[in-house]
Formats: C-alpha cells, sequence, structure tokens
C-alpha cells in the first residue's frame, strides 16, 4: 500500500451509550463508513471513507452520531496551511488536476453581509403585509423603448416576449446527469407550484419533464447536448450558457460512469460515454456570433420565447453584460464566482471570477449609463443564500435572482461537496438508483415549496419596512441600502453610501 | 455665493424626506384670478408647513409673452448670472429680460438675485439639434440646473411661472406680490423638511417646461424611480420626489405621448389583483403599461398637484396614504390637503369629495 | 378511514419504521431504553430482496380473515380498526394462519400483537409514518 | 322480519353480526340449548391450563346481544321445525315463528360402544364448557386419566390438564396422533414432544373392556385410570332439518349461500356440510373460521343479499406445549419438503397450485401468505414460488400484485 499522506478529515463520534445497533447508518452510507461487527454486537466505523455528508447523522433515532473535524493537524504555519499541504499531497499523489464540487469555500468577502436595509420611520408608513397587498409578481423580457398606437388612438399592448414570476427566484440551471432525476422532478414540481421557473442545465429535458414545460428553461450549452426543435419549444425560455460562476471559462465534464440509459437517451450520447462540453461555444468566437445564436433560436422558436444569455462574473462583465444587451437577449443571466457545482478543477472554482455583488452593481450601473437597461432584464446567482440577499440582489438592480445551492440544501444536501464521486447519500447528485430512490419528490418539491414561501414571506415582510409594496419599486432602489466596512472603492462600485451617511 | 455654502447640505447634496401642505385652484371657464386666494388657502394649513420653504405655480399669467418660455431663474452672485446668461444667448433668442418684483419681507432673508427671461430657442440651434422646441429647452434647462453652478431655473413653461423662496408660504406670497399677477390656475405648497436648511430652488412647486409640481409626501421608490429617469437624459440634481416625479411625468406624458389618465395607471399602477378583476382588454393595457414602465411605479405615500397649461391633475397613491380633498363650485374647482383650506375661499361648494388612491382627479379648461 | 399505506418506490429499507415501531409500543420514555440490546419485535416488518424494499404490517382489512378466524373473539374490528385484546388471547396462532399479508406477529412471549395504527400509545400518527424519512409510509384516506 | 337462529356459538354470531351489517330493525331471536351466552368452544382446555378465564372465554363482549338487539332463548331445546307454518316447537311447549332460519346446532361427541363403558364413574366428554367445569371437579394431584382419542380435542384436552395430574396416558386406534390434520413426519414431532411433556400415547391400540378402573386394551396393555376422558369424535347435529325432510348426509347439506335444501332454513358450522373448495367435494369442515364465514354468509342471505361462501377449505392452527403446528388444504400432489431444527414444512403442489401445507414450529411465522395462495388458487407461475416456498414474503408476488396488496385496503 506504501505510505499513505493522507489522513482522515473526519472522525464519526458514536456514543454508545445511546446506539441501538439499529444498523440505518451502515444501510444509508453509500460510503461503507459504518458496519456491524456480529462478534461484540457493535457498530464499527472507518473514518476515512467518511465525506461528512450527515445521513447517517440525520437517520440516527437516537441521535447516537456526530462527525467532527479531526484535531490531528500539521505544525502551525499560517502560510502552508493543512489543506494546502493535503493537496499537493493528493497531486503528488495522483499527478491530476484537483477537482472539487459546489461552491468555493475559501474565505472571500461576502458582500451581501457587508450591505444593510433601511425601512421607514414617521416619514413615511411602514406597510403591513398581513394586511395591506404586498406584490412580488414580477416580468421578464425585454420592454418596449417607445409605446405605439393603432390607428384609433389605442395602444399596442403586445410586448416581446415575457416571462412572468410570481415571487423574483427561479431554481438555476443544474443538468441531468449533474443531478438525479428525482431531484429534477422536485424542481419542476416546486417551479409549477410557486408559478417561477427551474432550468434543464446542459443535460437536455427527460422526456417525463415536458409536461412541466410551462416552468421550464431550457438551456443551450457548448456541448448541445439534447438539444432539438421539440426541446428548444418546449420550454417557457432558452437559456444560452456561456459560462458558469464556478468554473469562468472552462467548460464541463460529466463522466461516463454517470451516463447510464436514461441520460443518454435525454443527452442525446451514447451510453456511458464521457460527456464532455468544450470550453466555448465552438460557433461563438465573438459578440456578433452570439447575435447570429439569439436569433437562430428565436427563429427556432417563432420568436415566442425570450432568450437568456448566460455568464460568469469576470472582470469586465459590465462591458460584456452591454454586449449582451445589444445582441437581441432578452435576459442576462449573471453567474457570480461563489456558485456552485458539480465539478470542477479546484484551482478554477476558488481563484476564477468576482462576486455577484460587484458584478451586479457594475453592470445594472453601465446599462443605466447606457440608457439600455430597460431593454434586458437582469438575473443574477451565485449563492444567494437567504431572503436577504434577495432583497440586496433586487435593490441593487436585479430583477430577478438564481438559487441553486440553496435549493439543493432544501432538499437536503449537506454540502459535503464530493458530488464529484457520483455516491450522494441524500440522492441528489448520483445516479445510482438506490440513491436517486432517497429523495422522493413529493417530499423534495414540498420542502422547496416551503423555502421559497418562506422567503416570499419575509421579503414582503422587509419591503414593507422600507414602505414598498411593489417589488419593482425595490429594484435598483439603492437608496435602501448602506454599505458597512466597506471602503471608498467598493461602496462607489456599489453604488451605494455607507451606513450613518 | 455665501448661502450657496451651508454647513448642513443642500438639496441635491443630499436626500430629504419631508412633508407639506398643498393647494390648487382652477376656473374652468379660464377666469384669470389673482394669487391672493392662493395664498389665502394655504394660510390655514399654517402648522403644515416649517418656514424652510413655499410656493406658487400660476398658470395663464404671461398672455402678453403666452409665445414665449418664461425662465425664472435664481443667482447665486453675479459670476453665475453671467456664465448662465452667456448660455442663453447662446442657445436663445431673449426677448425680455427682467429682475422678478418683489418686495422686502422680514420672514423672508438671504434671497439669491431673482430674474425672468421670456425666451424663444435659437432657429439654427434648434435646427442641428434635432430635437423638437420643447425637448431642446428642456435639455437647456437641465444643463444649466446640473452643470452651471450658482445658477437655477425654476420655471421654464409658456405662459406661466413658479414664484418660490424659502419661508412660509403665505409671506413667500405677498414676497413675490403675487396680487399683481392674474391666472386661471393656481398651486401652492407649504414645506416641512425634516433636516435641510432649505434653499430656495429646494421650494416647491417644481417645474419642467410647463409642468409644475407640488407634492405632500415622501415616496419610498425615489431611487428606483431616479436612476431609471436618469437613463432618458434627466438629471435628478434636487434629489426631491417632486423632481423625480416630474420628470417622470414630464417623460410619460409629453415623451411617451401617454395620457394624463395612462400616466396614472404607470405612476399608480393598480394592483395586479385589481387589475386581474378588469376585462381582458384593460387587463392587456393596464398590464403593459405596468410592466412596460415597471420602475416608474411609485411606492409610499403621496399626493400630487400637476399644473400644465390648461389643467390641472390630482392624484394620490394607490393606498392614499396621504389627505387630498376635492371640491366644485360653479366652473371653479378646489384641491388641497385639508378641506378647511378650501372652505375659507369658497365656504359653500357645490360638492366635496376625496379622491380615491390612485384615481386621478383630471381638470381642463373648458372648450 | 386513515390506513397505512406503502410505497415501495420510495422504501429504502432503512428499517426505521420497525425501530419507530418497537419503540412506539414499548412504553418507555426514551428509545434507548426501549430498544438497547434487544431483539426487537415491531408490529410492521421490512421486506428486502435485490434492491428492492418495502414494510408490511395490518392493511386493516374490510373482510379480516383474522378477526373471523380468531377462536377467542381477541381480535375485533372497532370503527374499521383492527385491535386485539391481548388478555383474550391464548396464543393459538389462528390469526397467522388466516392474514393474507403475514402482518400478525407474536410477541417476545409469544402472545399476539398488530399494529393498530398507534391508536393505544402516546404517539398519535402512526410512528412508522412519522419515522419515514422518505414517506414510503403514508397514513392516508383512499 | 323475523330471524331465528338455532343454536348459540361461533356461526350464530356470525350470523348475527352480518344481519345487522344490513338489517337493523328484523327481531333476531337466538336459542340455544347451553344456559351461558356464547363462549369460544375450543377454549375449554385453555381454560382447565388457566391460559384463559371463563369471563374472557365469551366469544364477543357481554353488551354484544344488546347491541345488535337480540333476543335470547336459552337453555332451551327446539324439538321440530314446521317448515309448512314456519314455525319451531321449543321444548317448554311453546311454538316460535320464523321468517328466515339459521340451523347451527354445531355437533355433540360421538361414543364407540366400549364394554363395562357404563361402570366407569369419572367418565367425561370434552367439547362444552360444562364438561370441561365437571371434568375439572373430579381431578386431583393424584389423578390418573385415561384419554381416549389423540385427536385435536383428546390432545388439547391432555395438554390443557397436564398440570393438575399425575399421569395422562391417550389411547388411540391410529398408528399415529393427529392423523386428520399431520403426516407421519408430522405426527411423530408432535408425539415427541407430547411424550417429552410426560404424557403417555398408546397407539394402535383400542379399549377392549373396563374392569373396575382398570382399561384393557386390545393389545393385552392394562392401563390403570382414575378418570377417563372420551374424545374419539364428533357426530353433526342433523335430527331438527332431517325430521324436517331436508337433505342431510353426515352432515346438513347446504349450498354456497348456506342454505338447506328446505326454503328458508339455512345451515352453518359443525352440523353442515359444505363443498371443500380445493377438492370440490362435499365434506365436514368442522373448524371455526368456516363456522363463523358459514353463519356470516347465511345471515347475509337471510337478510336479503346474494352472499357465497365458496371459500370453505380445512385448516387448522394449534399448538402443544409450545410447539406449534399449523395446516391447511390437502395432502396431495407433488410436495416440497424443508426441514429446520425446530421445525418442519411441507408444501402440496397440484396442477401449478398450492393445494395444502403442514407447517410446525418455527416455519409458521406468516403462514397465512401460504393460506391465501391456496384459498385463491394462485397460479404459482404468475409469483416466485422458489422464494416464498424458502419464506412466505410478499416479495414473491409480481410489483403490480405488491402495489394492490400495499396500496389498497382489501
Amino acid at each position: 500500500m506504501g505510505i499513505n499522506y493522507l489522513y482522515p478529515d473526519f472522525e464519526v463520534h458514536r456514543d454508545r451509550e445511546k446506539c441501538i445497533t439499529c444498523r440505518v447508518c451502515e444501510r444509508q452510507c453509500a460510503n461503507e463508513v459504518h458496519s456491524y461487527d456480529a462478534e461484540s454486537n457493535r457498530m464499527v466505523s472507518d473514518d476515512t471513507k467518511c465525506v461528512n455528508c450527515h445521513r447517517c447523522v440525520s437517520l440516527c433515532p437516537t441521535h447516537a452520531l456526530k462527525i467532527v473535524k479531526t484535531n490531528h493537524g500539521f505544525k502551525d504555519n499560517a502560510n502552508w496551511k493543512g489543506d494546502v499541504i493535503q493537496d499537493i499531497y493528493r497531486q503528488a499523489d495522483s499527478g491530476g488536476v484537483l477537482l472539487a464540487s459546489m461552491g468555493t469555500p475559501k474565505d472571500y468577502p461576502v458582500y451581501w453581509d457587508k450591505m444593510l436595509i433601511n425601512a421607514s420611520q414617521v416619514t413615511n408608513p411602514s406597510i403591513d403585509p398581513l394586511r395591506e397587498p404586498m406584490e412580488t409578481k414580477t416580468f421578464l423580457g425585454q420592454k418596449s423603448s417607445k409605446i405605439r398606437r393603432d390607428e384609433n388612438g389605442k395602444l399596442i399592448t403586445k410586448t416581446d416576449p415575457q416571462l412572468a414570476l410570481n415571487i423574483p427566484i427561479m431554481f438555476s440551471a443544474m443538468s441531468y446527469g449533474s443531478i438525479s432525476y428525482n431531484a429534477h422532478k422536485s424542481l419542476a414540481l416546486a417551479a409549477q407550484k410557486l408559478g417561477i421557473f427551474y432550468n434543464t442545465g446542459e443535460g437536455g429535458l427527460h422526456e417525463d419533464f415536458y409536461q412541466y414545460g410551462k416552468n421550464t428553461i431550457v438551456q443551450v450549452a457548448s456541448g448541445r447536448f439534447g438539444v432539438h426543435p421539440e426541446y428548444l419549444n418546449a420550454g417557457a425560455a432558452i437559456e444560452i450558457k456561456m459560462g458558469q460562476g464556478a468554473k469562468p471559462g472552462i467548460g464541463g465534464h460529466l463522466p461516463g460512469s454517470k451516463i447510464g440509459e436514461d441520460i443518454s437517451k435525454t443527452r442525446m450520447i451514447p451510453e456511458h460515454a464521457d460527456a464532455i462540453s468544450p470550453a466555448p461555444h465552438h460557433d461563438i468566437y465573438s459578440i456578433e456570433d452570439l447575435r447570429q445564436l439569439v436569433y437562430t433560436l428565436k427563429e427556432a422558436t417563432a420568436y415566442t420565447k425570450p432568450i437568456i444569455v448566460k455568464v460568469a462574473a469576470v472582470h469586465n462583465i459590465s462591458a460584456i453584460a452591454s454586449g449582451i444587451a445589444r445582441s437581441g437577449a432578452d435576459i442576462i443571466a449573471i453567474d457570480g464566482f461563489r456558485g456552485g457545482t458539480g465539478a470542477a478543477p479546484a484551482r478554477t472554482r476558488d481563484n476564477v471570477g468576482i462576486p455577484i455583488e460587484l458584478a451586479l452593481a457594475s453592470v445594472d450601473t453601465r446599462l443605466r449609463q447606457e440608457g439600455i437597461r430597460n431593454n434586458v432584464s437582469l438575473v443574477v446567482g451565485g449563492s444567494i443564500r437567504s431572503s436577504a440577499d434577495v432583497i440586496k440582489a433586487i435593490a441593487l438592480g436585479a430583477d430577478a435572482i438564481y438559487i441553486a445551492t440553496s435549493a439543493l440544501l432544501a432538499l437536503g444536501c449537506h454540502l459535503c461537496r464530493t458530488c464529484q464521486s457520483g455516491k450522494c447519500n441524500w440522492g441528489i447528485a448520483t445516479q445510482r438508483p438506490e440513491l436517486v430512490k432517497r429523495l422522493n419528490p413529493e417530499v423534495g418539491s414540498e420542502r422547496l415549496v416551503n423555502l421559497i414561501t418562506a422567503w416570499n414571506h419575509e421579503i414582503k415582510e422587509m419591503m414593507g419596512g422600507m414602505g414598498i409594496n411593489s417589488i419593482e419599486a425595490l429594484r435598483g432602489n439603492r437608496l435602501m441600502l448602506r454599505g458597512i466596512g466597506l471602503n471608498e472603492t467598493e461602496l462607489q462600485i456599489l453604488g451605494i453610501a455607507h451606513a450613518g451617511q | 455665493m455665501e448661502a450657496y455654502h451651508q454647513r448642513l447640505p443642500l438639496e441635491g447634496e443630499e436626500r430629504f424626506p419631508s412633508g407639506c401642505a398643498i393647494s390648487g385652484i382652477f376656473s374652468r371657464a379660464g377666469n384669470r384670478f389673482s394669487g391672493r386666494s392662493a395664498i389665502t388657502s394655504i394660510s390655514v394649513m399654517h402648522d403644515r408647513s416649517n418656514g424652510l420653504g413655499g410656493g406658487f405655480a400660476g398658470y395663464g399669467i404671461y398672455p402678453e409673452y403666452k409665445d414665449f418660455y418664461a425662465f425664472h431663474i435664481f443667482y447665486y452672485g453675479n459670476e453665475a448670472k453671467r456664465m448662465c446668461e452667456e448660455y442663453l444667448e447662446e442657445h436663445f433668442d431673449l426677448i425680455n429680460l427682467s429682475k422678478i418684483p418683489t418686495e422686502k419681507h422680514h420672514n423672508i432673508t438671504d434671497e439669491p438675485l431673482i430674474w425672468r427671461y421670456f425666451v424663444t430657442p435659437l432657429p439654427t440651434k434648434l435646427a442641428n439639434s434635432q430635437l423638437d422646441e420643447k425637448e431642446y429647452t428642456a435639455r437647456c434647462v437641465i444643463h444649466i440646473n446640473s452643470v452651471i453652478k450658482g445658477a437655477y431655473v425654476f420655471s421654464s413653461g409658456k405662459n406661466m411661472g413658479v414664484f418660490k423662496a424659502v419661508g412660509f408660504p403665505e409671506d413667500v406670497g405677498e414676497f413675490y406680490r403675487l396680487d399683481d399677477y392674474k391666472g386661471y390656475s393656481w398651486t401652492v405648497h407649504g414645506r416641512y423638511p425634516t433636516n435641510t436648511p432649505g434653499w430656495w430652488g429646494g421650494a416647491h412647486p417644481f417645474a419642467l417646461l410647463d409642468y409644475s409640481v407640488v407634492h405632500n409626501g415622501e415616496i419610498s421608490s425615489y431611487d428606483a424611480n431616479r436612476r431609471f429617469i436618469e437613463m432618458y437624459g434627466y438629471n435628478c440634481t434636487l434629489q426631491t420626489d417632486t423632481e423625480v416625479i416630474t420628470y417622470m411625468i414630464d417623460y410619460l406624458h409629453r415623451r411617451q405621448g401617454l395620457t394624463l389618465e395612462e400616466v396614472s395607471h404607470v405612476i399608480a399602477a393598480p394592483f395586479w389583483s385589481t387589475i386581474g378583476r378588469k376585462s381582458e382588454e384593460e387587463q392587456a393595457e393596464y398590464t403593459y403599461l405596468r410592466n412596460t414602465f415597471a420602475s416608474m411605479l411609485i411606492t409610499g405615500p403621496f399626493s400630487i398637484i400637476l399644473g400644465f397649461n390648461g389643467g390641472l391633475m390630482a392624484l394620490n397613491d394607490r393606498l392614499k396614504l396621504r389627505s387630498l380633498v376635492a371640491a366644485e363650485k360653479d366652473d371653479m374647482v378646489y384641491l388641497a390637503s385639508e378641506e378647511s383650506a378650501i372652505r375659507i375661499i369658497e365656504p359653500n361648494p357645490d360638492r366635496v369629495w376625496h379622491p380615491s388612491g390612485g384615481k386621478p382627479v383630471i381638470i381642463t379648461l373648458n372648450k | 378511514m386513515k390506513r397505512v399505506y406503502v410505497n415501495e418506490q420510495w422504501c429504502l429499507g432503512c428499517h426505521l419504521c420497525e425501530y419507530y415501531c418497537a419503540y412506539a409500543n414499548s412504553g418507555q420514555e426514551s428509545m434507548v431504553k426501549a430498544l438497547k440490546d434487544r431483539t426487537i419485535n415491531p408490529r410492521i416488518k421490512v421486506e428486502e430482496k435485490n434492491g428492492i424494499s418495502f414494510a408490511v404490517n395490518c392493511r386493516h382489512c374490510n373482510e379480516p380473515l383474522c378477526v373471523k378466524s380468531c377462536i377467542a373473539g381477541a381480535l375485533s374490528q372497532v370503527d374499521g380498526l383492527i385491535v386485539i385484546d391481548a388478555s383474550k388471547c391464548v396464543g393459538c396462532y389462528s390469526c397467522i394462519m388466516a392474514c393474507p399479508y403475514g402482518a400478525l406477529m407474536p410477541n417476545e412471549e409469544g402472545v399476539m400483537q398488530k399494529c393498530e395504527l398507534c391508536t393505544t400509545n402516546t404517539h398519535g400518527k402512526p410512528a412508522c409514518v412519522q419515522g419515514c424519512p422518505n414517506k414510503a409510509i403514508v397514513f392516508e384516506e383512499r | 322480519m323475523h330471524y331465528v337462529i338455532v343454536g348459540n356459538s361461533i356461526a350464530s354470531v356470525g350470523c348475527i353480526e352480518s344481519i345487522r351489517k344490513i338489517d337493523q330493525t328484523g327481531t333476531i331471536s337466538v336459542i340455544g340449548d347451553e344456559p351461558h351466552p356464547c363462549y369460544s368452544r375450543p377454549l375449554i382446555s385453555y381454560l382447565l391450563e388457566n391460559k384463559t378465564t371463563e369471563e374472557k372465554m365469551t366469544y364477543r363482549n357481554d353488551a354484544f346481544y344488546e347491541q345488535n338487539n337480540v333476543k335470547l332463548m336459552l337453555g332451551k331445546r327446539v324439538q321440530a321445525i314446521n317448515t309448512e307454518t314456519k314455525q319451531l316447537s321449543i321444548d317448554d311447549g311453546s311454538l316460535v315463528d320464523y321468517d328466515k332460519l339459521l340451523i347451527a346446532t354445531g355437533s355433540c361427541p360421538f361414543i364407540p360402544p366400549m364394554k363395562n363403558l357404563e361402570s366407569v364413574k369419572n367418565r367425561f366428554t370434552f367439547m362444552t364448557l360444562d364438561d370441561a367445569k365437571n371434568l375439572e371437579k373430579v381431578l386431583t394431584k393424584e389423578s390418573r386419566v385415561l384419554i381416549i382419542g389423540a385427536g385435536l380435542i383428546g390432545l388439547k384436552c391432555a395438554e390443557g390438564i397436564r398440570d393438575r395430574v399425575k399421569t395422562i396416558t391417550v389411547v388411540d386406534l391410529a398408528s399415529r396422533v393427529l392423523v386428520s390434520i399431520l403426516d407421519e413426519a408430522g405426527s411423530s414431532l408432535v408425539e415427541k414432544k407430547l411424550i417429552s411433556e410426560g404424557i403417555t400415547c398408546i397407539l394402535g391400540d383400542s379399549v377392549k373392556e373396563f374392569v373396575n378402573s382398570d382399561a384393557l386394551l386390545t393389545s393385552g396393555r392394562v392401563v390403570g385410570f382414575d378418570v377417563l376422558v372420551l374424545a374419539v369424535g364428533v357426530r353433526p347435529n342433523v335430527s331438527l332439518v332431517k325430521e324436517a325432510g331436508g337433505e342431510v348426509n353426515r352432515a346438513i347439506l347446504i349450498d354456497e349461500t348456506c342454505q338447506t335444501s328446505l326454503a328458508d332454513v339455512y345451515a352453518a358450522g359443525d352440523c353442515s356440510e359444505s363443498i371443500d373448495c380445493i377438492t370440490n367435494e362435499r365434506k365436514v369442515l368442522a373448524i371455526l373460521p368456516n363456522a363463523y364465514m358459514q353463519g356470516e354468509t347465511a345471515g347475509r342471505n337471510m337478510a336479503g343479499e346474494d352472499a357465497f361462501f365458496d371459500k370453505a377449505m380445512a385448516m387448522n392452527a394449534i399448538g402443544f406445549f409450545g410447539l406449534h403446528v399449523i395446516t391447511a388444504g390437502i395432502y396431495q400432489g407433488s410436495d416440497k419438503l424443508f426441514t429446520t431444527e425446530s421445525g418442519y414444512k411441507r408444501l402440496f403442489v397440484q396442477d401449478g397450485k398450492l393445494v395444502g401445507y403442514i407447517l410446525i414450529g418455527d416455519t409458521i411465522n406468516r403462514a397465512g401468505i401460504y393460506t391465501s395462495l391456496v384459498r385463491n388458487k394462485t397460479d404459482l407461475a404468475t409469483i416466485d414460488f422458489d422464494l416464498i416456498s424458502e419464506e412466505p414474503l410478499l416479495m414473491a408476488f409480481a410489483k403490480k400484485e405488491r402495489a394492490h396488496k400495499l396500496g389498497d385496503a382489501q
């Protein structure tokens, strides 16, 4: 076996007093951490296999289990921290690129937490959402810049295609393949119940889910997996995926091991062949190419569906966004660098891109400077964690927000960040039938509906506090935000004053 | 100049919430009457103001110059006046210019230079600008107000004029000798800013071209409205509600060509639930307006009286969080924050009513 | 009447239902006290084979063969619920012979016991239903 | 409507309960010769064994007759049925009219002729509560009990009194115990158990004559005893119907609606002879579940419904000193045998169907799943028979069938 330089990150602590050897931990751990020792009539565990996903902890009926981070470590070193050293061991061992999943865990500033929300006092009344209407309905899509009237002077009310959301929150792209059938079904059901939208991601649309088309955004990515006319017309909108916050500038890779019969059918690729989406779209090497694809898709769907262009938040995002806004796209989706992924090179995930808060602020400002903010809707994502984040995003200028990690958490994800292993104990990021079945869409969709409903209550509560009773009056209303502990540059980019000003 | 440099920030340097009193008087028959009744009306609402700003807008007061834009301008110092007049010369024919006649009043102090110009755009300049006359004029006004330090155009319409100052409105009326002006329509405003020294430009009515707005309230949608309207060439230098509301009305009514009715469906749009109960055709129209101009929805409390050539429009926020009373007597229409302000000038009106939230009251001259 | 229904599509074979059942009917305050170091005799049993699993407990039949076969009159149907009076049971096992679901199982003393939908303990909604992590067991009207 | 039920045991209760589900107003009269409310006869051995009490033996709770509004006429005998006048003549001289009549008179012990039997003072049968009570009176720690008959009744009696007496000897003409329900291997398992519990079994032998307190057997053996229990067998009580002109074979003939050949006269339970659903032969299936379900079926038909009981079959669940035995159906066709360290299982397959089984000891769990295969004549090709032979599991059924079983109430 040689020397193993890697030590277990976690220790499984089992309270022998409480353990009733029901063996549920053993049955529920796809990593085979737990096993039953008949001789001693005791459960035993192998810490090296534990990824700290908490499945066993959650199901243990007597709460006899807890997973703790090992306090075994290297000699303190502010520069050569433990994880840095371990990464080197891993690469020295494997010679390969380090893979990681979900959003970056690195300690970058979270600007949401450095902004505070306003409320009314005396000079104007706050509004009680329990007594007064409080509106969160939102339309996404191009708005006409000049009204038109017919010969009798009546307004012509026909507009470019719009997406109507009851709540300005959508489930962002997660492909069938990166997540399970049941995870997708949970999202679809929830989107339908909530009157919002979920996103197929780049994996195509399973035939069973066409029935949720009214609440589906179909994605066209560089791999073009599962893209065909019925697919494009099945959804309510089409999203061109140019990039993803967790891995700007690189493509996707779904290992062949995850490509079973169903997925190969849905993606229109051979079974067990790796699904590789190229880094760029090979028919888009510049902005005018994008315009061509946008109109190709509009043609393919008879101009009935808004086209979303999704990009990762990178340094010159505002210029990019301005280009997209003039490409004919109806909606721009920007994905911040803290956004999640099913699998990405760790170095890319942890070092490439910029925070969504800054990207959003500069894009919104830029589009207004150019007077084209109303020609396009702005959707942002990349670790929106709460209703407060939603409010702040909208006040900074977003029309709606995308959530994925929050949605997965609602489905049971414990952010163990080992999606790439395909052994998700929560039945989310896996294709193994015995694991997939662990996510009952009835339960999953209910939890998603609960989450969004709860957020919506909080959003209305805070809107009322600000004396705002319609979400559009919050959009871009940066006076409702103040910075806390931010420097001049940050404040200037965010376009907000500091608390106290 | 020193008045321009206060220790406290001025309008434009910071945003101030404020409470207020408003009143409007209108003769449908177009009979012209002096500003006195407006002074009387506003005086009974003395306690709704705090002496930090008051003003009037009169319509039909310059019949002899009715084809020219009447600019009323504050100057803080002669340098500002020189620069501004230079700019005016470059862009307009100056038909007539004079100091606006005022009368010393013990409550009105620190007055700036107050000048009046009757102008018409230079034909060549106008042609080169490829803009219509109004747009051309509006842009020049916005330019002066945002670029020329110490100069501030506070009235720029035809056959109408705004008169405002720091002080109680009734004193302001006396100061500007409004007995000497006759108009068919008057609006008046008494201001209660919560933390400003008040400067003359910041007083209301706020006006652009012939639109003038008096407003009571504090809108919570301010920055959403401001950041949106500024995309269309407006520059909210004062950061006051009245300013942004005026600009939005100018944009929607003059530039987009919406009717005042339609304008109210944008800025005080009905709730979606209400729209949902309307006929399919109406639904389409209301939805279109609300969606297309979503960022011009005004939330938070407001009651406004919009003055324009030939009419008045009164509008409340959709929850009616501010008081607004209307009354009629023969051809006369009265609007005010408080009924008392009407009764004092018309003790027995034919009809008194409280316009409901979001429903505009539009009055125009009889044809 | 509300009954317990099982959907094998969502059963994970985790066997928690058995443990929650045994606990609910143990009369003990703590699950640990009730079940630690004991072989449990739950009133619900999970069947498992190559990836398929599902729980089986009393179906509370409208035409209960167990009741009709009980020689002691210990089993009876009360408002649709099939209940057992253990004090009457003599352990002849006629009910085991009769039940087409194999849903009746003797307790450790060989006295018959059966699922009474947790109506006789303090757990309210059947404990197996509450304890099922995946809604494979539901309690509803059909 | 007047329903009259003659006999007050299980079939009677089944009849009452089913009538009342349909008809809450009609009068129900029950005439029974025993003075007790309905009790479970199979429990009398458990009574002697102190596994139950007289109170607990009542088959339904005390309020049963009241709740179901039943007119009880206990301690009375019906002497004759007049099908012309639809009347019953009672031994107290009274007449009872009926619209619908159920004969549930059960059976009585059969006593073969034995020399000097009448000379035996402590001589008992073992069928009714009174039998048990009478027997109990004479038992002492010194009693030597001779039981004639190694069938269900005889052996349950032996189990019931074992701890109250000195010795128990069981004599049967048959070469093995429980010959009516077990195969040889099964019998020997049970016999071993009995012997290990101190019971003497003398098989393939019979009493020639009684002399004083000795029984002289055909084999020449002499068995000394103080108490004699006769448990050779039973005879259906058929006289009422027979004399009224109804068709009677070994027992009263009934069709699948439980009606006799006489109009408006039904019969159910041990006194009736019904069609075995497996063999389609007429049989007396004197077992409790049949009695209840026949009574129930009769009741429903009496109350005007069309009900059929076509599931009559032999089945027994019985245990001796903790050794449990469950059997059902018939023992024909090819068989599958499984022996475990403490048990025994034999399944009988005929024409691709399970027709019978014998389970002893630790193989009895979930036996009902086998029973349902027999009762429903399930085509074994539609299930995983190898799996289900190993262990009775619903898993052996097809997915759809499983979903049906788990998803819908019966």
